[in-house]
Formats: structure tokens, C-alpha cells, sequence
């Protein structure tokens, strides 16, 4: 036997396996493709997402106008390229009529060219990137999430209205770090406020705050203003309270710094905390109490802001694909019918703005104070139909 | 050819290696390095050969201050060596290691495209060296699967394949068999005519047949030199070696 | 200030001494650079989280998870790391980096994907005033323990007669065996010694660090740096190799922010560049 | 570091079905397969380049990712900031990475096994840190919108994936033909030699930190031209791809594919990245399994699936 032959072969095998297994068959199906972390760091956002948008579709037994909607996963390990590859699957073997995801910007501004192009819907269920929808705009991505603006800058204005005077900032040195505190920064100073300092630390490499605390104590700033998320939240909430920071100053921050998700962590050394976000589990609506017990019966665990986007993306789809009657032929009529739709979510209201794709929601400011069953989200203001700007879009 | 080494010391720390040692060699020899285990003769020869730095002194070689040259550039000046541990490119065979060796003598090593084993001239030379070191039958064989006196004659191979102008030679029939050290020295007889050779071993019946002037090193101090005869008849030498 | 943040940094620099002082001497012993050793932090920080949440106690914790940690690496060594002894270094180092991938996913699997913490003990959860300013106390522990391990070792190495033994068996390991010291015993025992501490340093920082997944890169990457500027297999470099990194890279956040990512490094680079072996070469 | 055995003919055998194979299922596969090939082709000229440095000098690199990275943001500084065809960017970028890499090279070729690969990490992760946080490539965002080189003067349209994939083949043959070459010279076998035995090398009068330092330079050339093609093949740069863990990845395909063997390298990075993506599609936990298949090959596959190839080959004539 030939040498040749049996590389070929064995390469044949290999090479078909893959290429059969890239190939879908059924075709009536309303098909949903996420672009989500399955694996990685943001795995649990991931889940968060995918499980609160099938908690949606579950509630109209995964049927519209007979046709059944089937969820297809592409786990982006948070890597931009990793997610392209997956997206080039999703469109053209797997055939999506909607895409769902990513979890982080710089996935989403990777992905943002090839559903242009392609015109498949993308639902942004978290990325925020103020870009997104603002010089990188399109009809065929929405967002149903936040940008990063959206979140940071009404807190600006309210905490100088509050009576702080100055503040110290503190965030991961990445885009979205930045943005977070530069709107707050803008409408901090815009109200009257003063920033004394801002430090921004290695993203994803400080695991110590020790230092970057003495720092900020030495300020002698009325407020901290800080955005953490996962690991770095935990240690920096719990390592603030260990060196007392509460006692010289007020922390304040966006509000994934204390995310339900971390809060079982991060336990009393929270408490205190004065953040804003566009969820918090205490939204007193019947739509919000009916959401969070059905996903811990389902789940098992109280639901975080993130699960409250995913399944938001999948009420939008399926008030979308109703609008439609179900027919997903016509990209750029799915497309409009994403952008005209408005709900009533966990969240509150939500609509979509014409110029933007952007999101516009309440935005909550909470503090955290103690509970029952240990810390909880206090809201205190609630600053109604946010909107983000957007004058590099025109859509 | 010209060989001098001037005042040569190394110490480390108190322990004084070498002290004051003066070799010169100006025409065409075998010069031979004999002491017992600890004279220094090893650290000597690291010094000629330019891997280890003495503390004080001068290397001469054809009446250049090479104190600052390295190994590689000793190398190109003419002063090739052998190791006392076979120093072999293993996963080569016996004509491509001997090619290689003599590839930066006719300076296309830094050639980026023509194959090396299409260069007939290297191919040639390497023959040649081959037949004079008497493995012209292992040519395609891997260093690695040579018997271990074979080994010892490439090792030998490699020295001379960049047709050296002075030949170090550190303990040439070390781990040999009596047989395998008969056929050595005569290869080395045999080069003997074509290179000055310098050989550090502490095995004076090989010495006494090879080299035509021998120093003698004892606790890094030079205390003999002359013909081979001489220092077979020197009582200070016996003393040295024997005890007595 | 300045008091806190030489703490700051003194603590910082004996985490540092804790796992770089299991990588050195496993690579002292047996010429291996152990690129799991993060995930061997990582394993004693989640086994102390479950010993933490199951019995609710920190000092069971901490005495237990060092000790699971030392049983995997045991499990390791007799599994893999003797049959590769011999093996050519370049191919053990790679094969430590399947260990990365298989330890990454192993903890992804049994303890999920989210963050952790554990809390600092009731006797050591509050802060000192020290000249006014409050300090955490448990950071004071976090030191205690990097010098009692580093006393510890000192006296073990240097009193002991396994100590001797140890030594000989790094620093010559043909003689060793003709003095017939067992260097398989030894290097089985430093091995597990070597992962213990890992383990060790993983539970000892959980409470100021927490728990998650990726921890194990993030201090692979810092141990890496400090054994190699203190010079691989030297229990000395890995203390001034610790406490150089450890100091430059605190300071390093206070007074030079926009270098604080690249400082490390950087002290790395010019190190190699005028000691090519680390400032201790053995 | 051992390589496989030195056999120029088999290393050609080998290439000539892995191109061939690349060739048929870029023609007759679908949107996605071509993307895929295109991917293959791109991480078979960064294993190489890998794989060059490995086996020939014994320098193992952690930090070529950031070659990777140099050669992917020079083309899309070049193309979107000063508007210089994509096509001539790609040429800047190699010699841009080729440029650095000599000056880098200068310093640390010399440096020994674990030094060697520290010292690379070390300056890939803050060339990594760099990046997240430069204003100029887009930090941690990155730098979308970047163009295909067009070729439309010569009757081809690159945006095609059809074509791209070509294009990308035709760089991969290129690559493997320039270190093919470069690997069977003087200067090749020469720093064989000093992967075998450096001091020998030195002994025998060669230029060994001369000659390592080209190899790392031509090295880096070629990580930096997958860089530049990767660039353009997906639009977008961002930090990720010069992540030391993808220089790891690197090393991966070229220890399953065999070291030293050039097609052995496209051959691994062909397995690694079919087997990946294959993996996580159907399982989240693909890592523990590729993590596992890796520890098996160090252990039990001295050479690779070259090795393999070989073995087979013997038994059957």
C-alpha cells in the first residue's frame, strides 16, 4: 500500500468529519445564533444570558406561528477572532436569522463588519462600547443592553446634585473603563463636581488594590468613583472595606461593581455602596417579581442584570419575528421590525431609539444596604428613559 | 606559526591554578602538556583555547595579542581544538558534520539558499578528511551511532576539517581501550606532519610517542621542559608522578 | 502612606516568595520548569474554598488545602514527572503547559465559572492602626507566613540532615548517588514539598485575592519572572528575586502609573541583559 | 531540543498533499470551509516560522505571538492611517518585524533554553500590555475596518473567500519554500549544528550569535507576514492575538505536527485547528481534551504525526 494513500484517506476522514458536522439540515425552524462566552473568564455571563433568553422562548412554548425557535451556540471564548470563525458558521452553514451576542466590545466591533454585510439582525445583549451605536451605528445591530455612557452619566449629575463635592476615579485600564469614567466625569464636572484624581489599573492583572488604596485615601476626595467587574469587584469591594475607605469617603461606582453576581462574595464589605445601573433584582413591578421567580424555579439562583438582557434580547425576538408573523425571509424588514419594537421588561420600560439602535431605559441608583439574607440593592432614585448620544449615526 | 604565552596566572579565589606560566612555540612541533590530576594543565589549555580568561598575562598567537579574542574568533585565526568529552553534532552524519566544519574556512555559511549538501568542493574536502582520519566507510552514518573510538576520531575530524593552523588537542585517548588508543596516536602521528598540535593529557606513554617537546605542570607551576627523553631520565618529573 | 505601602508591598513580595520557592527548588532538582505550578495555586485556593464552605472553618482549610495540593503533585510526579526525568527539557516544559489547559478546565468543571471568595478568619478580620492609619491585619499574617516558611526551609536545609542531602542532590547528582543518597525519595519529596507551597501560597491569599478561574496565569507569568531574575534553583534569588519584583511592582502602581504594566517586565529584560543566569547563580 | 530526522524529501511529499488537500476542499467547499482554509493557511506560516526558530538555533519562543502582532498592526496602521495599499503594507510589515527582530535578536539569541523562552514571554507580554492601551491601535477594542489588498489589475478580487484562501495558500507556499530553502543551506544546517551542540559551532570558528540572530529575524518576518494576511482576512486587530498563550498555541502545532520538519508544522496546525474548532462545537470543556491529546503526544509521539508518517512509511516500504 502507497504511503500517499493512506495520508489521504486519513485526512479525507478528518476533513469530512469537519466539514459534515458545519452543515445544518433543518430548514423551517426560526433559528437563533448566540456569540457568547461558553468558555473563559466570561463563562457565567454567557449562561447568565443564554439561559434568561431561553426562559423568554420558553414562555411561548419556543413557537411562533408554528414555526419553533431553535437556539444554536457559538461559544467566542472571548476572543475576537474566535468569535468571527464562529460567526462565519453561524450565517452561512447554520443559516441564523438572528444573531445574538457578544458579551464584550471588542468581540462585538470585530463582529460588527460581517453582519453588515451579510445583513443578519445582531442583538448586543451586553457589549457597550459607545461606538456601537454611534460612528459604528447600522440598522442590523441593536442594542438592548446599555452603552457605556448611558449607565455612568446620569450618576454624575446626581452624585455633584447630592452634595459631593469631589471625586477620586479608579478603574481597569481598557476602552470601557475609560468611557465609564469619562462620562461620569463629563456630567460630574458639568454639575459642579471637581475630579481630584483618576488611576486606571492593569485590566485583568490586579488582584491587589492595596496600593492603588492608599493612593486614593490620600486624595482626601469626597467620593470614590469606581467600575469593577468578576474577580476584580470582589477584591476591590472587599479590600476597600479592609483598609476602611467607607469611613473617609463615599465608594461609588457603576453598578456591576456590586452585581448580584458578586454580592454573595463581596457579603458586608458591600454594604454602603452607591452605584446606578439599569437593573436591580428590587424593581418593585409585577413583570420583574414574575421574571425572577421563574428563574430561580428554573435556575436556581437569584437573576443578575445580565440574565435580564438576555432575556430582554428574547422578548424583542419574539415581538420581532410576531410582528413578522414568524416570516424571516426579508432581512431588512427583520431588521426594522427589531428596531420599532418596545416591551416591558424586568427593567421597566424599553424602546429602541430611531437614531441610535440604542437602548432607552431607566436607569436605577441604588445602595447597598443589609438585608435579610445578607446585602441587598436599595434603589434611590430612579432616573427615567435614559438615552445615549449618537451624533457620528445616521440611521 | 606562532605560539607565545607570556607570565600566564589564574586563580580562583586563593587557590592559585596557574602561576607565571611561559610556553613558546615558533616553527612546526607536537608540543606535549603532562601533570597529574590538578596542575592546572586543563585550565591551560581553556586559556589557549580561549573559553576560560587568565587573570595576568599575554596570548600571542603569530605575534597578535589575542587575549581578547573568543573562542570563535580564535577559531578563524587558525587554533582549532578538540574535547576531552566527545563534542559531536549527534544527529549528523559523519560527512555533514565534516562539511559544516569546514563551511565557515570557505566563508559560505551565511549563504541563505544554495543547499549545503550541493556544494561539491565542501563535499570533497570532507572526503578527504574522512580518508585521513580513517572513517571514509561510516561517511553516511550518524555521529551518534558511531562506536565510541569512532566517535573520538571525529571529534579529531572536526578539528582539522577548517584546516587549522595550530591543533589543541585536551586528552585525546581519554575513555579509550588500548587498541582504540593505538590507532589514535597514530592518526595524531599522521596529522602531525600537516599541524602544529598541542596536546594536554596526563598519560605520558602517549605523550612520550607523540610530542617532540613537553612541559610538565605540577600545582600550576612549570617545572620542566624539554625532549621527551629528558624528561623521561628527570628525577623532579618521576617525583612528581610517581611519588617517590 | 508610606508605611502601608512598603506593607503593601512586603506582602506582596512573600506571596511571590511562597510560589516561586516551590518552582525553583523543583527546578533545581530536576532541571523542570513546572508551568502548572499556577495551577497548583489555583487547586489549593478552590480546595481550600470547599474545605472553607463545607466546614466553615478557615484554619481547617488552611492546614488541609497545602496538603491536598502536595497529594496532587505527588499524584503528578508518579504519573508523569519521573517517567520524564530524563526527558529533553524543552519537551517536560511543553508538556507542563498540557497541564495548564487540563487544570484550567478540570477546576472550570468541578467549582464552575464564577468568583470567589473566602473570608479571613474572625481573630485576624480586622484592621491594626498602625500610626493612624488602619491595616488590614490578615496582610500581617500573609507576611508572618512567607517568613515562617522561609525560616522554616532555612532551618531544613541548612540543619537537617535530608537538608544536606537535598542540597547534594541539586548541586551534584552523580556524586549524591554514589554517597548513596535515594535522590528518586528526594526529588518525590521536594516535588510535593515544592507543590504544597504553591498550594500553600493559593489559600493563603484567598482572602485578599479571591477565587476564580485564570488565577493560575496570572501568577505563572509573575512567578516565572521572579525565579528567573533570582536565578532558577536558588533559594536565595527566589527571596531577593520576590522581594525585587514585589517592591518594584507596588511602588511601581503608586508613583509610576502608566508603567505599571510594563515595570515588571522591563526589570526582568534589563536583568537578563547584564546577569544572563539571574542575580543568583548557584 | 530534539528535532525530527533530517529528510528534505519527505518534508516536499508531505507538502505537496497538505497543499493539494488545502486546494480541493477550498474549491469545492462552502462560505465557511474557505474561511476555515484561509485560517489554516495563515496559522501554518506562524507555526513555521515557529517551528524554524525551534528546531534550527533551539530557540524556543513564547513571544511570537508578538511578531504575530507587529506584523497585524503595521498593516492596518499602514493601510488606514497613511493609506498605503494593502498589498505593499504586507511587504512594510514583514520587513518592519523583520527589522525589530534583528534589533531584539542582538541581545537575547544568546541566551540559553529557559532564559531564552522567559525573555520572550517577557517581552511579548509587554508588547501585549502596550497594545491594550495604546490610543494609536485602538487598545483593548482594537482596530476594525481594515481593507483587502486588491488585485483586481490582475483579474483577481480578494474579497472572495474563494480567492483569499488562494492568496493565503500561495503565501504559505512561499513561506515554506523560503525556510525549505533556508533550512537545507549552510546557514540551516549550521544552526542545526548549534541547536545539536552550540559550543561546538563555536569551536569550529561559526558566527553563532550571527546566525541565530538572522534566523530569529527571518523568523519573525515570517510570523509577521501570517500577522498581516491574518489581519486582512478577518477586517479586525485586536490585543488577544498577541497574547503569549497564542504563541503556546504555536508551539502546540508544532510539537504535534513533529519539530524541525517545516510541512510537519502545517500539518499540526492543520489537526490543532480543525480538532479545536471541531471540539467546541460539540463539548465546553475542549481544553482539558486538547490539553490531554498534548501531554500524550510529548509523551508518547517523540516526533509528532511526522514521526508517525515516517514510521508508517517504513513498514510499508
Amino acid at each position: 500500500m502507497n504511503i500517499k494513500n493512506i495520508i489521504i484517506k486519513l485526512f479525507f476522514i478528518i476533513l469530512i468529519g469537519f466539514y459534515s458536522s458545519s452543515i445544518s439540515y433543518s430548514k423551517d425552524n426560526i433559528k437563533i445564533g448566540t456569540l457568547l462566552p461558553y468558555s473563559g473568564v466570561y463563562t457565567v455571563l454567557g449562561e447568565e444570558i443564554t439561559n434568561a433568553m431561553s426562559l423568554a422562548f420558553d414562555e411561548i412554548d419556543n413557537t411562533i406561528n408554528g414555526k419553533s425557535i431553535e437556539i444554536i451556540r457559538g461559544d467566542t471564548e472571548v476572543k475576537p477572532n474566535i468569535a468571527l470563525q464562529k460567526s462565519r458558521k453561524l450565517i452561512s452553514s447554520d443559516k441564523v436569522d438572528i444573531l445574538v451576542g457578544p458579551v464584550s466590545s471588542s468581540v462585538a466591533l470585530a463582529l460588527r463588519d460581517i453582519v453588515v454585510q451579510t445583513k443578519t439582525p445582531l442583538i448586543i445583549p451586553n457589549a457597550g462600547a459607545n461606538i456601537l451605536t454611534d460612528a459604528k451605528c447600522s440598522k442590523f445591530i441593536t442594542r438592548i443592553s446599555f452603552s457605556n455612557y448611558q449607565i455612568n452619566a446620569p450618576m454624575g449629575t446626581w452624585l455633584a446634585n447630592k452634595g459631593i463635592k469631589t471625586a477620586f476615579l479608579l478603574a481597569p485600564n481598557y476602552a470601557a473603563g475609560k468611557e465609564m469614567m469619562s462620562a461620569f466625569k463629563e456630567n460630574f464636572e458639568a454639575a459642579g463636581g471637581t475630579v481630584l484624581g483618576e488611576e486606571y489599573t492593569p485590566f485583568r492583572k490586579t488582584k491587589d488594590f492595596g496600593p492603588y488604596l492608599a493612593r486614593v485615601k490620600d486624595s482626601g476626595a469626597d467620593a470614590v468613583y469606581v467600575f469593577y467587574a468578576g474577580g476584580e469587584a470582589i477584591n476591590f469591594i472587599k479590600q476597600a472595606h479592609s483598609f476602611g475607605l467607607s469611613n473617609v469617603m463615599k465608594v461609588t461606582g457603576a453598578g456591576w461593581t456590586t452585581s448580584p453576581l458578586f454580592l454573595p462574595a463581596q457579603k458586608e464589605a458591600a454594604i454602603g455602596f452607591i452605584g446606578s445601573l439599569n437593573y436591580v433584582p428590587s424593581i418593585n413591578t409585577e413583570a420583574n417579581k414574575l421574571f425572577i421567580t421563574s428563574y430561580k424555579n428554573k435556575f436556581g439562583r437569584i437573576p443578575s442584570e445580565f440574565a435580564v438582557q438576555g432575556y430582554d434580547s428574547g422578548k424583542v425576538i419574539i415581538e420581532a419575528l410576531k410582528s413578522l408573523s414568524g416570516d424571516t425571509s426579508n432581512k431588512d424588514d427583520l431588521a426594522e421590525a427589531i428596531r420599532t419594537v418596545s416591551i416591558v421588561g424586568p427593567r421597566g420600560p424599553l424602546t429602541i431609539d430611531k437614531n441610535t439602535n440604542n437602548v432607552i431605559q431607566n436607569i436605577y441608583i441604588f445602595e447597598v444596604i443589609a438585608g435579610k439574607n445578607g446585602p441587598e440593592l436599595k434603589v434611590l432614585d430612579t432616573i427615567n428613559a435614559v438615552q445615549a448620544p449618537g451624533e457620528k449615526c445616521n440611521l | 606559526m606562532k605560539l607565545e604565552i607570556n607570565n600566564i596566572s589564574k586563580s580562583y579565589g586563593s587557590v592559585n591554578v596557574l602561576e607565571n606560566i611561559n610556553i613558546l612555540s615558533d616553527k612546526k612541533e607536537c608540543i606535549g602538556i603532562i601533570g597529574p590530576n590538578g596542575a592546572g594543565k586543563s585550565t591551560l589549555f581553556k586559556i589557549i583555547s580561549g573559553i576560560i580568561k587568565q587573570d595576568n598575562g599575554l596570548v600571542e598567537f603569530n605575534n597578535k595579542n589575542i587575549n581578547n579574542y573568543s573562542v570563535e574568533q580564535r577559531s578563524r585565526l587558525g587554533i582549532s581544538q578538540s574535547f576531552q568529552k566527545n563534542s559531536l553534532f549527534l544527529e549528523m552524519s559523519v560527512k555533514e558534520s565534516l562539511m559544516l566544519a569546514s563551511s565557515h574556512k570557505y566563508k559560505i555559511s551565511f549563504n541563505l539558499f544554495k543547499p549545503l549538501i550541493t556544494n561539491n568542493f565542501i563535499i570533497k574536502n570532507a572526503i578527504k578528511i574522512a580518508k585521513d582520519i580513517g572513517l571514509e566507510d561510516y561517511l553516511e552514518v550518524k555521529s551518534e551511532f558511531l562506536a565510541y573510538g569512532l566517535q573520538r576520531q571525529l571529534e579529531l575530524g572536526i578539528a582539522i576539517a577548517s584546516s587549522p593552523k595550530l591543533l589543541l588537542l585536551d586528552e585525546p585517548t581519554a575513555g579509550m581501550s588500548p587498541a582504540e588508543t593505538k590507532d589514535i596516536i597514530k592518526l595524531i602521528k599522521k596529522l602531525s606532519k600537516d599541524y602544529s598540535i598541542i596536546i594536554v593529557e596526563h598519560d605520558m606513554e602517549v605523550i612520550y610517542n607523540l610530542a617532540n617537546n613537553i612541559y610538565v605542570l605540577d600545582r600550576g607551576k612549570l617545572v620542566f621542559e624539554g625532549s621527551p627523553s629528558a624528561v623521561k631520565k628527570s628525577k623532579l618529573v618521576q617525583k612528581i608522578y610517581l611519588g617517590i | 502612606m508610606l508605611l502601608i505601602q512598603f506593607l503593601n508591598a512586603l506582602q506582596f513580595s512573600m506571596t511571590l516568595f511562597l510560589l516561586a520557592v516551590g518552582l525553583t527548588i523543583i527546578f533545581g532538582l530536576m532541571k523542570i520548569v513546572n508551568l502548572a505550578h499556577g495551577s497548583l495555586y489555583m487547586i489549593g485556593a478552590y480546595v481550600g474554598l470547599s474545605i472553607w464552605s463545607y466546614f466553615d472553618s478557615f484554619w481547617l482549610a488552611f492546614i488541609f488545602a497545602p496538603i491536598v495540593t502536595a497529594l496532587v503533585g505527588a499524584f503528578l510526579y508518579f504519573v508523569l514527572f519521573r517517567h520524564i526525568q530524563n526527558a529533553d527539557p524543552m519537551r517536560q516544559v511543553l508538556l507542563t503547559f498540557g497541564l495548564i489547559y487540563i487544570g484550567l478546565d478540570s477546576v472550570r468543571m468541578i467549582w464552575g465559572t464564577m468568583s470567589h471568595s473566602i473570608s479571613a478568619p474572625d481573630l485576624l478580620s480586622n484592621s491594626i492602626i498602625l500610626i493612624s492609619e488602619p491595616y488590614p491585619s490578615y496582610r500581617l499574617f500573609v507576611i508572618f507566613v512567607g517568613v515562617f516558611v522561609l525560616i522554616c526551609l532555612y532551618f531544613i536545609l541548612e540543619k537537617t540532615i535530608i537538608g544536606a542531602k537535598v542540597r547534594a542532590s541539586v548541586d551534584d547528582p552523580e556524586t549524591a548517588k554514589l554517597l548513596k543518597i535515594n535522590t528518586d525519595k528526594i526529588l518525590f519529596y521536594t516535588f510535593s514539598l515544592g507543590c504544597g507551597l504553591a498550594g500553600l501560597a493559593g489559600i493563603t491569599v484567598a482572602p485578599i485575592l479571591g477565587v476564580e478561574p485564570g488565577m493560575d496565569m496570572e501568577v505563572l507569568v509573575l512567578t516565572l519572572i521572579v525565579v528567573v531574575v533570582g536565578g532558577p534553583g536558588s533559594l536565595k534569588g527566589a527571596l531577593i528575586g520576590a522581594l525585587l519584583i514585589g517592591f518594584v511592582d507596588s511602588f511601581g502602581k503608586v508613583y509610576m502609573p502608566q508603567l505599571a504594566q510594563i515595570i515588571i517586565y522591563a526589570v526582568m529584560a534589563l536583568t537578563l541583559l547584564f546577569r544572563p543566569d539571574g542575580l543568583y547563580k548557584r | 531540543m530534539r528535532a525530527v530526522n533530517y529528510n528534505p524529501k519527505l518534508r516536499l511529499q508531505i507538502m505537496v498533499i497538505l497543499v493539494s488537500l488545502l486546494v480541493i476542499f477550498n474549491i469545492f467547499g462552502g462560505y465557511f470551509t474557505r474561511f476555515f482554509i484561509a485560517e489554516i493557511a495563515i496559522l501554518s506560516i506562524f507555526a513555521i516560522s515557529l517551528d524554524f526558530i525551534a528546531s534550527r538555533g533551539g530557540m524556543v519562543s513564547l513571544g511570537h505571538a508578538m511578531f504575530l502582532g507587529i506584523g497585524a498592526y503595521s498593516t492596518a496602521i499602514l493601510s488606514i492611517n497613511y493609506g498605503i495599499p494593502p498589498f505593499y503594507s504586507t511587504f512594510l510589515s514583514i520587513i518592519i518585524g523583520l527589522l525589530i527582530a534583528l534589533f531584539i535578536g542582538y541581545f537575547i539569541v544568546l541566551l540559553d533554553g529557559i532564559f531564552f523562552i522567559m525573555v520572550t514571554l517577557a517581552l511579548g507580554e509587554m508588547f501585549h500590555a502596550w497594545v491594550f492601551t495604546s490610543e494609536l491601535l485602538g487598545g483593548s477594542d482594537g482596530i476594525p475596518g481594515i481593507m483587502r489588498p486588491s488585485l483586481t489589475f490582475i483579474g483577481f478580487d480578494l474579497n472572495e473567500p474563494l480567492v483569499f484562501s488562494f492568496y493565503s495558500i500561495f503565501w504559505l507556499i512561499i513561506a515554506y519554500y523560503f525556510i525549505a530553502k533556508i533550512t537545507d543551506a549552510p546557514l540551516g544546517r549550521n544552526l542545526d549544528a548549534i541547536r545539536q551542540n552550540t559550543s561546538r559551532v563555536s569551536a569550529i570558528g561559526g558566527y553563532t550569535k550571527a546566525y541565530k540572530a538572522i534566523a530569529f529575524s527571518i523568523s519573525a518576518g515570517i510570523a509577521s507576514l501570517a500577522g498581516s494576511l491574518y489581519v486582512q482576512l478577518n477586517g479586525f486587530i485586536s490585543p488577544e492575538l498577541t497574547h503569549w498563550t497564542v504563541s503556546g498555541e504555536g508551539l502546540i502545532m508544532i510539537i504535534v505536527g513533529g519539530i524541525g520538519s517545516v510541512s510537519g508544522a502545517i500539518l499540526g496546525a492543520s489537526v490543532v485547528h480543525i480538532i479545536q474548532h471541531e471540539l467546541s462545537n460539540i463539548i465546553s470543556w475542549w481544553m482539558f481534551i486538547i490539553g490531554f491529546g498534548f501531554i500524550l503526544v510529548v509523551l508518547f509521539m517523540q516526533d509528532g504525526l511526522w514521526g508517525l508518517i515516517e514510521r508508517i512509511k517504513k513498514k510499508f516500504g
